[in-house]
């Protein structure tokens, strides 16, 4: 949620969800300052006589949509990190109505309540107390009924977004909303008009409305920013990075067990039978598919022929950790599985070499020479005899 | 100063943390289901596979200084005989200022009695003329140590002498009777 | 009385009152503060020996107003030396489980559908008898089988021996300590028995292979365990997982599972290639010192290096240690050794280390254990046994098994495209068989073709719930049992006996013996009157005093030599009559006369699967205490140990709740909470056995934690004496959200079921089973 | 990675060591503000000239005995033994706070009552009480009863006062001594948590008093008096928190729970912005302004002042000298 304001890696998740504050207070300063900690100002938005409510959310939307494509074209925002609210439809249906009959009785919602308490309204505080009661209630009532936990739990709990649900294009869909948007501005003006007349107006409004010029010249700037957005197709991310890794390092990789380590023989299946231990034959082109099932921070060693590959496609998960194996299967062969020669190394190295060479042994699958002790029958001593047995004992 | 002074030390290394003390007390002292006066804790630290353990069997440190019995509004936590750390029952009133003093998480609230409780140093069993706690008689590793540190020939006295040993969190200031043998 | 002399009286007392409570008060300085004295101390202490594990400790059982308050340990016993184990101190949570089995039941619809009459101790042992000698008459006596773990089975093997069925089966041996016994048998001509023979106490340098003492506490072990510590033993632990022994090593070997056997001959080979063997030790006792020296060449620790996974230079270090130690070094023969397959072999291994080191008969090796002799009752004598046992499907099979194997027992009860099974009928006597056994669907499966199943027990096990019919046992502490005079540094003989009555209609099992003696025509097998009377008769004809048993709990009888150069003989019941380097009679039955190392032998887990270990808990003796309140209160649930570097690879918490799954697919019934750990290797995952349990009986225990056993589908049987290693199984991580339905975990319960078949039924559950006490053998020590 | 395992209870959640909960907190917070409304009334009327107050403000002083027997009740409903506090006045523990907290508390009733009878007597004049009906006379009978002590009483009013102004002080401080002695809880032990919670306190109290209908004198009087409790209350936090980052490792862990720990964002939030900063911006706009104090500012402070002791007396118990605790 913090995201956009705070780089991830910035301080803890605590001071990170502090972003929240001076955001918020930005936010009622706005809302205080556009009147809406006023009940009675929200409140003739249902008579309608004043439709500043409607048109500010309409605003409010359409800003929200567009500096959230413009961003996210422009890659200042990752729209992974973005906090989506899951779909609940019926339960979300249910509680809108709650909240509009709330809404209705209160004049105020729950974020212009908190406007209109800071605003020193009495009735707002009395508001905001309902709406503590209401939620500590609900919590309540779950536990009481569990009936209800049906209700709100109903829905597919996924997020679905409103171009995916309709299938249509989210620039169609941009278009279409700013269409809607002009239309009802021009109709709200109207609708306003029309029933002031039954009323007095409200205190604090302001006097200079909206003009449906401006309106529309409005409308047409955010057309020009959308097509401009679906214009410009995101820049593709670079393509994730490969560290190189020795041979010899990634067999003793091996013998330690290194926890979430794939190997990747991209020879594929057509290469020959000899991989290195445990990899998996797999053509580059089918890579990403088998990636995609790999536990995130997994580490990827891939290897060719003769080649540790510098970099992979940009479609293979990026958060996994890729390592190209140097020299590929023939760096392997050349490093890991040829003897050293024990003659050209000094008495302390011959430590070393030992070691290399049975791990060379080990991967290339020559065994130790078979125990003499097999072949050679030792005298039969048969004494014989029974043998004492001490028996018994659990596990 | 006269008269024992109790203490109570641990052998870390050869404490395998097997929790005989736990169950020893349990019932012994006859302690309420999912309340213990002692318990096992463990610390390891390192990296796969250079770790490094400790086991520690931890009870009330009967401190020389002990907050719980400052901070006690009605006189029912008291230094008792021996110079060990009791509670009357009786004049408890459960309002937890002790535990919230104690820096060793040694005390809880008896649901049964809503009188705070903790390790005694099993005085009823000293009273009736025995010389062990319980969780050191039943010890199968024999890590567990009580005596009177005033008695220089004790056996508590001569592992302080011989040994290395730590109490936990000394910054706290409470100098408690309760050692650990590294 | 006069109205005046009420309001008197009454004022009088209101002074008095106001007085005794002003007194009462610091203000008068008589504030005085007391303690409470919980009351626990005994008016009868009663000495028994402990029946939480198998290792048979000497309690002392205090007993206030007619109940058990606390057990301690009887200082008198040679085994307990006064000091008990948590499980021990715990007792008392197994006599006063609520949920233990208070009547006779018989089953009254389908087998496993677990609908249970409560009948009558006549009625039920009248079905007993009926259906065993409908069996014999039918089938012989040889289709009825005995599966037995704990003490009071002795009972039930007595009248088995008289029923005349060799059918007669511990699942401690082929699921448990088999192996080791057959591999030290093999070499140095004796068991290690239990408890065993290792001189802990005096070891200079102690080597543990996957045992972890400490977790396992067998009393005595431990007990030795901390005093080589204090002494300053070097203590080399060999463990994928840091257990608590490997935090109190100087040398911890992480070691690949499966890889045991290379490191063993790694370490030979260093001690033989630069001398540190006991030459004349070797000189005198072994034989085929050069067919092992010569076998040995090729494995040295480089070459263990990519197989274990051991730095060569630790493997080289601890070889050292060991040769420098001799002979005060004892490389642990292990307890539960039924890993791999190749456990035979590699119990061998251990044994010939311990040859090469010198340590048999040797002060801080093996000590030579000496018995006090107790005569035996006398008896008509058993019925010759003209069948032989139904565990193998050819007597060439397994040939060096010197005991019935359990598995076996359970494999003949099911009927082959060869023909008919042979076992119609268990008897199933304190042995959990679903937790104990692996593959429980072979169980459920035997359990299924059975004609008659009876199970005594204590507590309404899984295994209850599948039986005809059900005995309710008394609980150590209220029965008395056969005579204990195991082999050990002092000979002795201790008794258990009955410190309370029996609670609710239970009955000792020497009752029960006798009772279906008795009705199936056996009753010159069972002349005494009662298990009392039984012992007294025996240690009077040993000479000793029946009372003063009863009063000390133990009689020590005379020390005996216990090591060579005090006198000890130096026997060794093998063919040649020494330390068989090279065993003739492995080579007699073509298997590999000196450990071999086979590189098929071992194979990895499939990617994103991980090795299942498992052990015990200080606290618990497997399924057979996870029910008691006592003990469950410092361990209520198994968790899952996974490596760190593996649970950040599946994004797993601390304390997230994973489901089990393994390679063929079986996935545990319950979930357990992740252990995120550096203390285990990252190829292993571990779990404590005996949790998980899906019997409803056992009210406590159900559903907590997950079942290592129902994840035991695959085992890997030795091919020399039939143990099954059981830890060839790989398992992977689901979690809740991939497992349950909205519903929770009940529902899981249900879809376990319904995926596994035989669970189902277990679901099902409506009275409480029968149960049990013991799951026995699967447990054990963790391995590599 | 170090690995803590711990056979107490289960390592974070451990039950049988919950000490203090909301109770505790809402005890605190009411007790700071009757602190706050005595030392207040006693401030009134050990003044030179009294002026004749509001009668808002001549009654606010029965809130006093009000709010602190309201929260005497949730006191009492923590304990866990709550039939043995009686004992509490058994013994006077000197180096107990609580023991002292309960004699003082004792203490407080008389001397709040006595000056809120006084300060009512004197804003009403006349005679109190019905005047008719079936309680009449034995309301008549009281109040001649009662006058002699009256009577006494305005004699010693200065003294009436001035122990109001002493016992008021001495219920805010003991609040913060209480949780400051604790040396096992770093975050409390701080000598400065006694002045801070009675600092806090007064601010609370004038912000509550700023909830009734005052005189617009009285306002700006409690408006001015309010934004310097509050710019002291943010020097005595500022160093609190220099003070435990100063000292040992414990303290400075103690302190991570508030600066990067699980308590940052609701002390930040609510403690700092909504308890101190934005009132303290508030308050001092309108009275730059020569505006009257109104009540949103009010509404904040409370609800600071109730955060303040909310998140003292969880963090506190959440941090400790062993390292388990500290990790909770």
């Amino acid at each position: 949620m913090s995201t956009p304001l705070f780089p991830l890696a910035f301080g803890s998740e605590d001071w990170r969800l502090l972003s929240g504050l001076p955001v918020g207070f930005l936010f009622g300063f706005v809302l205080e300052r556009g009147g809406f900690g006023n009940a009675r100002r929200l409140a003739a938005q249902f008579y309608l006589r004043d439709m500043t409510v409607f048109k500010v959310m309409f605003t409010a939307i359409l800003t929200a949509m567009m500096g959230l494509f413009g961003l996210e074209a422009a890659g200042l925002v990752d729209r992974s990190h973005l906090w989506i609210n899951p779909t609940f439809l019926p339960a979300q249906a249910v509680g809108g109505f709650l909240l509009g009959v709330g809404f209705i009785l209160s004049g105020l919602c729950p974020g212009t309540a908190v406007v209109s308490m800071a605003s020193g309204r009495l009735d707002a505080l009395v508001a905001l107390l309902g709406i503590v009661v209401g939620i500590a209630g609900f919590a309540v009532g779950v536990d009481l009924f569990p009936s209800l936990e049906a209700l709100y739990q109903a829905g597919t709990g996924q997020v679905s977004l409103l171009p995916d649900a309709l299938g249509v294009p989210p620039l169609v869909l941009g278009l279409a909303i700013l269409g809607v948007a002009v239309l009802a501005f021009l109709g709200a003006e109207k609708v306003e008009t029309r029933f002031q007349g039954h009323g007095s107006p409200v205190e604090g409004t302001p006097s200079p409305r909206p003009r449906a010029e401006f309106a529309v010249a409005a409308a047409l700037g955010a057309a020009g920013v959308l097509a401009l957005v679906a214009a410009r197709p995101p820049s593709p991310p670079p393509p994730p990075a490969v560290e190189p890794v020795a041979p010899l390092e990634l067999a003793e990789a091996l013998i330690r067990r290194e926890a979430g380590l794939l190997i990747l023989d991209l020879r594929g299946e057509s290469a020959e039978t000899e991989r290195v231990p445990g990899a998996h034959p797999v053509r580059r082109e089918e890579a990403a598919g088998l990636l995609a099932q790999i536990p995130a921070g997994s580490t990827v060693v891939i290897y060719d022929g003769d080649a540790a590959p510098t970099e992979v496609p940009p479609d293979w998960p990026r958060l996994l950790r890729y390592r190209g194996l140097q020299g590929g299967w023939e760096g392997w062969k050349r490093e890991v599985l040829t003897p050293m020669p024990a003659s050209h190394f000094s008495l302390e190295e011959q430590g070393r070499v030992a070691r290399q060479n049975q791990i060379s042994a080990y991967f290339s699958g020559a065994s130790p020479a078979p125990p003499a002790a097999a072949t050679a029958p030792p005298p039969a001593v048969i004494t014989g005899g029974a043998t004492p047995k001490k028996k018994g004992g659990g596990c | 100063m006269k008269g024992p002074r109790y203490a109570m030390v641990v052998d870390t290394r050869t404490c395998v943390g097997c929790a005989a003390c736990v169950i020893g007390c349990k019932a012994e002292n006859d302690t309420p289901d999912g309340y213990s006066r002692d318990w096992i804790h463990s610390l390891v630290a390192g990296e796969f596979p250079r770790l490094r353990m400790t086991i520690e069997s931890r009870r009330c440190n009967h401190c020389e200084k002990a907050p719980c019995v400052s901070v006690c509004p009605t006189g029912a936590s008291h230094v008792g005989p021996g110079g060990t750390v009791q509670v009357d029952p009786e004049k408890c009133s459960g309002c937890k200022a002790c535990i919230a003093a104690c820096p060793y998480g040694a005390r809880y609230v008896d649901p049964r009695s809503g009188a705070v409780d903790k390790c005694t140093f099993c005085w009823h069993r000293l009273e009736a003329g025995k010389t062990t706690t319980s969780c050191q008689e039943i010890c199968p590793t024999q890590s567990i140590v009580f005596g009177d540190l005033n008695d220089p020939e004790s056996e508590v006295s001569r592992l302080l002498k011989t040994r290395k040993w730590y109490v936990l969190q000394p910054d706290a200031g409470t100098a408690p009777k309760h050692f650990y043998l590294e | 009385m006069k109205r005046r002399t009420f309001i008197r009286l009454g004022s009088a007392g209101a002074i008095g009152a106001a007085t005794v409570s002003g007194l009462t008060t610091n203000w008068f300085g008589f504030y005085e503060s007391r303690g409470k004295d919980p009351q626990t101390e005994g008016e009868r202490v009663v000495p028994s020996f402990c029946e939480l594990c198998f290792w048979k400790c000497g309690i002392l059982v205090h007993v206030r107003e007619g109940r058990v308050t606390k057990i301690k340990g009887n200082p008198k016993d040679p085994l307990s030396n006064g000091h008990l184990c948590p499980r021990g101190a715990g007792g008392a949570g197994i006599l006063y489980d609520p949920d233990r089995l208070k009547k006779p039941l018989i089953r009254r619809s389908k087998r496993g559908g677990d609908a249970f009459e409560d009948v009558s101790w006549d009625a039920a042992l009248d079905v007993v008898a009926e259906n065993f000698e409908r069996i014999k008459a039918r089938w012989g006596a040889g289709a009825l089988a005995l599966f037995s773990h704990g003490y009071g089975g002795n009972w039930m093997k007595h009248l088995f021996r008289a029923y005349g069925s060799p059918n007669i089966a511990a699942p401690s041996y082929a699921q448990c300590r088999g192996p080791r016994d057959v591999g030290f048998d093999l070499t140095f001509g004796w068991g290690v028995g239990s408890p065993e023979n290792t001189d802990i106490a005096h070891t200079r340098c102690l080597v543990l292979v996957g045992s972890h003492l400490g977790e396992n506490m067998h009393n005595t072990q431990v007990q030795e365990f901390a005093q080589a510590i204090r002494r300053g033993a070097t203590i080399i632990v060999v463990d994928p997982r840091f257990s608590v022994a490997a935090g109190k090593s100087h040398e911890w070997l992480p070691i690949r599972p499966g890889t045991d056997l290379a490191l063993l001959l790694a370490w030979m080979h260093v001690l033989v290639e630069e001398g540190w063997y006991d030459k004349d030790y070797v000189e005198k006792y072994a034989f085929g010192f050069e067919q092992l020296q010569a076998h040995l060449r090729p494995y040295t620790p480089e070459w263990a290096y990519p197989r274990t996974g051991l730095d060569p230079e630790q493997i080289r270090r601890t070889a050292r240690m060991m040769g420098g130690a001799r002979p005060a070094v004892l490389v642990h023969p292990g307890r539960r050794v039924t890993w791999y397959g190749n456990d035979t072999q590699r119990s061998r291994a251990i044994a010939i280390l311990n040859a090469l080191l010198g340590s048999w008969g040797r002060k801080g090796g093996f000590f030579i254990p000496s018995a006090l002799e107790i005569p035996p009752y006398e008896y008509p004598g058993y019925v010759d046994r003209e069948v032989a046992p139904a565990d193998r499907s050819e007597p060439s099979q397994y040939p060096l098994a010197d005991e019935v194997l359990a598995q076996g027992l359970c494999q003949a009860t099911i009927p082959t495209s060869l023909g008919d099974s042979r076992i119609k009928g268990w008897m199933v006597y304190g042995s959990n068989l679903p937790l104990t056994l692996p593959n429980p669907r072979e169980v459920f499966r035997a359990v299924q073709e059975l004609e008659f199943l009876v199970t005594v027990d204590i507590l309404p096990s899984e295994i209850v719930g599948w039986s005809d019919v059900v005995l309710p046992e008394s609980t150590y502490l209220e029965r008395c049992d056969e005579l204990l005079a195991p082999p050990w540094r002092v000979p002795y003989v201790a008794v258990r006996q009955e410190v309370v009555p029996p609670m609710y209609e239970s009955r000792p099992g020497w009752w029960i013996a006798r009772e279906l003696g008795k009705r199936i025509g056996l009753p010159d097998f069972f002349p005494w009157a009662d298990s009392m009377e039984y012992a007294k008769t025996r240690l009077e004809k040993a000479g000793l005093d029946c009372h003063t048993l009863q009063r000390e709990g133990v009689i020590l009888g005379a020390p005996q030599p216990i090591y060579f150069e005090e006198g000890a003989p130096a026997v060794f019941y093998t063919p040649s009559g020494k330390i068989e380097l090279y065993s003739q009679r492995l080579a007699a039955h073509g298997f590999d006369p000196i450990p071999t190392w086979h590189d098929e032998e071992v194979e990895d887990p499939p990617p994103g699967y991980y090795r299942l270990l498992f052990g015990r808990s200080p606290v618990h003796s497997f399924g057979r205490t996870t029910n008691n309140r006592l003990l469950g209160q410092v361990m209520e649930e198994n968790a899952v140990w996974v490596n760190r570097r593996v649970a950040e690879q599946w994004g797993l918490a601390d304390g997230d709740r994973v489901y089990l799954q393994n390679q063929d697919g079986v996935r545990s019934s319950f979930s357990a909470p992740v252990k995120v750990t550096e203390r285990i290797h990252p190829d292993a995952v571990y779990l404590v056995h005996g949790f998980g349990r899906k019997a409803r009986g056992l009210s406590f225990a159900f559903g907590k934690g997950i079942d290592d056993a129902e994840l035991i589908t695959r085992y890997k049987t030795d091919p020399i004496m039939g143990g099954t290693g059981m830890n060839v199984n790989y398992v992977t991580f689901l979690r809740p959200s991939q497992v349950e339905p909205a519903s929770g975990e009940t529902g899981t319960v249900d879809t376990a079921a319904q995926s596994s078949g035989e669970t189902g039924m277990m679901g099902e559950k409506t009275t409480p089973g029968g149960g049990a006490a013991a799951t026995g053998t699967a447990g054990g020590e963790v391995t590599a | 990675m170090t690995e803590l395992e711990s056979g107490r209870n289960h390592l974070l959640i451990d039950p049988s060591l919950h000490v203090w909960g909301w109770q505790i907190a809402l005890y605190l917070f009411l007790g700071g503000i009757v602190a706050g409304i005595m030392v207040f009334t006693g401030l009134r009327f050990l003044g030179r000239t009294p002026r004749p107050p509001s009668l808002a403000m001549a009654l606010i002083p029965w809130f006093a005995p009000l709010l602190l027997s309201l929260g005497m009740l949730f006191l009492w409903l923590d304990l866990e033994h709550p039939f043995n506090a009686w004992r509490f006045y058994m013994v006077f523990q000197v180096s107990s706070p609580m023991s002292w907290g309960a004699w003082i508390l004792l203490a407080v009733y008389p001397s709040s009552v006595a000056l809120a009878w006084v300060s009512t007597r004197e804003a009403l004049g006349g005679p109190l009480g019905p005047r008719d009906g079936p309680w009449s006379s034995l309301w008549l009978w009281l109040t001649r009863r009662l006058a002699g002590v009256e009577g006494w009483l305005r004699a010693h009013l200065r003294g009436l006062a001035l122990s109001n102004l002493l016992l008021g002080s001495a219920l805010g401080i003991y609040t913060g001594i209480l949780l400051g002695t604790m040396a096992a809880r770093p975050l409390w032990n701080s000598p400065l948590l006694g002045p801070l919670f009675l600092v806090s306190g007064m601010s609370s109290a004038a912000a509550f008093m700023l909830l009734y209908p005052l005189s617009e004198r009285e306002r700006v009087f409690l408006g001015r008096t309010d934004l310097t409790l509050i710019l002291v209350e943010m020097g005595l936090l500022f160093l609190w928190m220099v003070g435990l980052a100063s000292a040992g490792a414990a303290s400075q862990s103690a302190l991570a729970l508030v600066t990067g720990g699980p308590f940052t964002a609701s002390f930040w939030s609510f403690v700092v912005a909504v308890g101190l900063v934005v009132p303290l911006v508030a308050e001092w706009v309108e009275l730059r302004h020569g505006q009257v104090p109104g009540r949103s500012a009010a509404v904040l402070v409370l609800i600071g002042g109730f955060a303040l002791r909310w998140i003292l007396v969880f963090a506190g118990q959440a941090s400790g000298w062993s390292s388990e605790m500290a990790l909770m």
